[in-house]
């Protein structure tokens, strides 16, 4: 099916995955350099994912994302501008500075929510998928969450439901191996975890989730059954995080070894799909240091628009708690 | 001379549950209903009754026994456009969806700088008194109270649960609405055409001069019981039906007892924690100086709710309790 | 298999199967008589399950029971005195009256309670099964529950941390069809639920709930490889309840048909087992009445002591929440 | 002359926290830990450092993310013969375990006629300040404080964190131990042996003669810090740690009031339906007639934790906050 695929479409996807990269490099530094307050799961490694099933959506199709959000909302067409300010904690971020990286969203670009709940998305997702049913659009609603998250008692609800109801909706599952510092193996006893697909019935795919291409189009292939109404597919993609859990060098605990980063990062979806590209004369090295020189002006922006963002008035500490 | 009025309607509570939804979904297209035997079973305590066949399958539908799936399909489904409204059968069921009610659908409006709006309507059954054992008989308020952006009312009369089950529904934030298992077949007049009860504004439902019980639930009906006997002792109890817990109607409650001078708070829940303490505490803080006796409370005892109809009995709070309770903090 | 199964079990399951059916009879008529007060959810139809399991269990392995829990109790040898005590809410009920019909229970007899949280016993259930992992027995941990209790998050969870610890634990899934009233197609879009265990790296099994010898060999071998060590299974049986959902007659609703009904009803598990046994030679009619009588009259013992029992003592509501 | 007494081992409460499991895993062959990232990772917060080492994969292990499920296994291991550590990372994950804590772990002895015995200890790490956000920040106390069957305890030094993990795990009830984010590297004296804290206690850490500070948690420390300020003012404010708030001791708080005629009541959860309510309402009705003004309270504002830090730093109470309420309450 890759012939489907336009040379637009291929770039599109590449830039995304700079964005991402680029926004997410730099928010680590500025996490370590003391100028984001919290907590910060960074996306390094798994930007073929975000990159590879956003290109299918609009604005009016929904995700949920996870803790580890920036790379959805970026994917989704966030501006680094409001999402540097809102992990800065200022008035002019996307959520005035009250959600943080944790709860970064943009309802006008259909993203739902990063969530600090492990299996918070899914059935938030599944609702969705409902209201784009019951309000009888052709949208879809995908929830991203990872390998840690599928053992929550929520995402298997929210599966059961989605089926039941044949509702529009794609779980994607970024299994990474880990949840936290606790390897995939002691955490399930399976290898998986589209295995659980066929116990909600559901199709279940697994794909390279390094591979912007076969993400493209697996995830292709279920967002249009979703839409033409035959209900949700579980697609797992296999990737990695290159940081720690949280932060870049994160507590500093040797849960992994140097070697299987490394293995990993010869996969690594910018690099090897840049090559892919340059082979195929889409992508000449001058373009795609364009990319990324944009990517790096457009952070460079970002920072600066956070930087020098005014903070929340402390009296709006209780606004927003009702409409 | 007075016209003779028309004796205006009477309804059971639990119709008046029926017809308070039923003018919620003809009224907003995108209202549904969703929850556990809602649909083809009108709900196991019949208040969903004629609702499939009035607004069909795509808006009235049973859901698996998965709570948190459920709250989740509201907070989704409200936050892109639906006014969902979501059953969730007993409100001892409630730990099964917590973290849906507590961190998504609470918190989700303030975490995204309140740039989503989630009018989900949960209706749910508390209360004792049916043999129902721990796990079927709880009156959880106190933990949903506490969560700032929810709403939560009660109802203790047919008119207040059609009433708050409209204004639930026409308010665009999260509301639960908590209902009571004992009160399903209590009669009183239901006006038919479609009307609000305020969400906010407690209702004095019997005036007094020198006593103030505060209720909320189906205790109110037992405070006017107590309030009956009260009067052979001379004290003149004048009856609070808070309706509406969050927000609370500090002046309502403040009003009575600077006129009354002496207060009880009455609810079902377990004494120990409730939101008996809220109201004792706002009381104290906003008419001390005209406080007669310390502020008493009635509520079950420090155990789970037990099956045993004999134990159960002693456990529920009722009017001879309240009354005894009254003679006590009184000196009487 | 059923070349193991000895007469003594064969006969001891058809004791089981008349306990259970008689007890749940009377219970049945005491509730509509109005001596039975709250919720009681019947076991009629289901009972070849119950007796086949346990069977296999001593006092040291445990279960966890369903709302749905009377059968469960008899089978693990329950005394119907202390039951019918308990479900009339009397002193000497085997929870002084305080658990009722939805939590009724026995440690001693290794029953750790019916339970009237749909989902609420397959925790349990994998806790122990640790426990007795973890204590060095070669106990079992039985968690019962039903097909609409798998939607729960709580059985996903529980059934997930099973096979990953190799519990001695089996899932067994009393397939009914219904979830209160609500049929099975519309709860979940899967037709058996063992179609789940894959997704957690276990055996999943499908047997007749109404035949008494394929549980009986289903269970035994998910039981031998529980205290094997070979971890846990997910039986599930295809049964069918008789009466309504709560009471007998419940609340009256046409959400089955009577053909239905009777149509599972002509594969009664007592009736068609007394059948099987009095053609192998094993059970005459006169054998079988005996057994019916003795429970019959365990019957009457039961209510005579429920009813002649003592209501707790009022002061006793506060009594037992602490040890 | 006194001789000198050498100086107590100082450890950070982080440590102390460690100490206490390490030593009820010394004590109680039936104990193990279970929880995300426990074992190998010795915690998220590293409290459970060399746990794994010294005590083994049996009786130290991690869990997938399954909160119900971690949780019904210490109740059905507690059940069994048991005695379970069971950790819950943060305290706002505990709605994703509400039923299994409520329904399941509270009620079952109660349920089982106390024929069931649970002696199961959960530790949880609540409190704001870490820009953690909305989800990752709360103190939740109010919810399981109301749960009959449960003990609630929660340590603000290092010496108390040793001696209540100790204690909570020799309890034959399931008790919850809340604490605190941002006390890890909080340093205090805790002896190297095996000692207890005795639950249901409260601690006068100032003693005072004219206002009454009652606190938990962090807040303690901020209630202090708020006593040396009051002083300047002519205030000498006792502060009590309840360090149990179930069971509550209800005589200390009462004995310190009737000395001191006025107290103020502070946490860190929302101040609405807070837990500040059951001891106000105690308060007044313990010791009425010994009040000189009504009991302050203070608590966060009516909203979820905040992300930014300006906002959050407004939302936790402090010492000034303490000070200024007092201030208000008394008039000066
Ligand atoms: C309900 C809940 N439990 C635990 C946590 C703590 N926690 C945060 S991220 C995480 C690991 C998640 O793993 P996974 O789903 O694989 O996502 P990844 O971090 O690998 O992207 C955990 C345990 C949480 N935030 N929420
Ligand atoms: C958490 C929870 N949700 C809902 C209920 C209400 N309820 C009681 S029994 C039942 C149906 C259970 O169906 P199933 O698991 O198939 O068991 P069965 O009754 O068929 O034996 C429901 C929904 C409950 N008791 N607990
Ligand atoms: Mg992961
Ligand atoms: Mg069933």
């Amino acid at each position: 099916m890759s012939s489907e695929i336009t040379d637009d479409i291929l770039l599109d996807i590449h830039r995304r995955m700079v964005r991402i990269r680029t926004f997410e490099e730099r928010a680590g530094k500025m996490m370590e350099d003391g100028k984001i307050p919290g907590a910060l799961h960074l996306y390094v490694g798994q930007e073929a994912i975000a990159s590879g099933v956003m290109v299918h959506l609009s604005n009016e199709d929904y995700i949920t994302s996870t803790h580890r959000g920036h790379g959805h909302l970026i994917a989704k067409g966030g501006e680094f501008t409001y999402m540097f300010a809102e992990l800065y904690g200022k008035a002019t971020g996307y959520c005035k500075g009250k959600g943080g990286s944790m709860h970064i969203s943009n309802l006008e670009l259909g993203m739902l929510g990063a969530n600090g709940i492990v299996g918070g998305g899914p059935p938030i997702a599944m609702g969705a998928a409902f209201s784009c049913k019951f309000r009888k659009t052709s949208n879809v609603s995908i929830s991203f969450f990872g390998d840690g998250a599928s053992n929550e008692g929520a995402f298997h609800e929210a599966a059961n439901m989605a089926a039941l109801y044949k509702l529009p909706c794609v779980f994607i599952c970024e299994n990474n191996g880990y949840g936290e510092y606790t390897p995939q193996a002691n955490h399930q006893a399976i290898v998986d975890v589209a295995d659980r697909a066929p116990g909600y019935g559901m199709p279940g795919v697994v794909v390279d989730g390094m591979d912007p291409i076969a993400v493209y189009e697996a995830a292709g292939e279920a967002i249009a059954r979703a839409r033409e109404g035959g209900g949700p597919t579980l697609l797992e993609c296999k990737t990695y995080r290159y940081y720690d859990h949280v932060g870049v060098r994160g507590m500093g605990l040797s849960y992994r070894t140097d070697e299987e980063v490394e293995q990993w990062q010869l996969k690594d979806p910018i690099v090897n799909f840049e090559a892919r590209l340059a082979e195929q004369g889409l992508l000449s090295p001058e373009a795609a240091q364009a990319v990324h020189d944009e990517a790096q002006q457009e952070v460079d922006t970002g920072i600066e628009f956070a930087e020098t963002s005014p903070n929340p008035d402390p009296a709006a500490v209780t606004e927003d708690v009702y409409a | 001379m007075a016209e003779a009025q028309p004796k205006p309607r009477e309804l059971p509570y639990v119709a008046a549950i029926t017809e308070g939804v039923r003018t919620v979904m003809q009224e907003q297209p995108d209202a549904f209903v969703a929850g556990e035997d809602v649909a083809e079973a009108g709900g196991v305590y019949g208040y969903y009754n004629g609702i499939l066949n009035e607004f069909g399958p795509d808006r009235v539908f049973d859901t698996p026994i998965s709570e948190e799936g459920i709250v989740g399909l509201g907070v989704g489904a409200a936050a892109t456009g639906c006014r969902p409204i979501i059953d969730v059968m007993f409100m001892d069921f409630m730990g099964e969806c917590m973290d849906e009610i507590a961190n998504q659908l609470a918190k989700m409006r303030y975490m995204f700088g309140g740039r989503a709006t989630l009018p989900v309507t949960i209706l749910s059954m508390a209360g004792a008194g049916a043999s129902l054992a721990a796990q079927h008989s709880q009156s959880l308020e106190a933990w949903i109270c506490h969560l700032p952006g929810l709403k939560v009312v009660m109802a203790c009369t047919p008119y207040d649960a059609k009433g708050l089950i409209i204004s639930a529904a026409r308010d665009d934030n999260p509301v639960i609405v908590v209902l009571n298992k004992m009160s399903l077949a209590l009669m009183g007049p239901v006006p038919e055409e479609s009307y609000t009860v305020p969400i906010g504004e407690a209702n004095v439902v019997r005036s007094g001069s020198n006593y103030t019980i505060i209720s909320f639930g189906r205790m109110v009906h037992e405070a006017l019981a107590a309030a009956t006997q009260l009067e052979k002792l001379g004290i003149d109890a004048e009856v609070i039906d808070l309706r509406s817990l969050q927000p609370l109607d500090s002046d309502a409650i403040v009003a009575s007892v600077k006129k009354t001078h002496r207060a009880m708070i009455v609810h079902e829940a377990v004494r120990f924690g409730g939101f008996g303490g809220e109201v004792t505490a706002q009381i104290q803080e906003l008419a001390f100086d005209y406080l007669d006796a310390p502020v008493a409370r009635v509520g079950a005892p420090f155990s789970p709710v037990p099956f045993s109809p004999v134990l159960e009995a002693t456990y529920v709070p009722n009017a001879d309790r309240i009354v005894a309770e009254a003679k006590r903090q009184l000196g009487l």
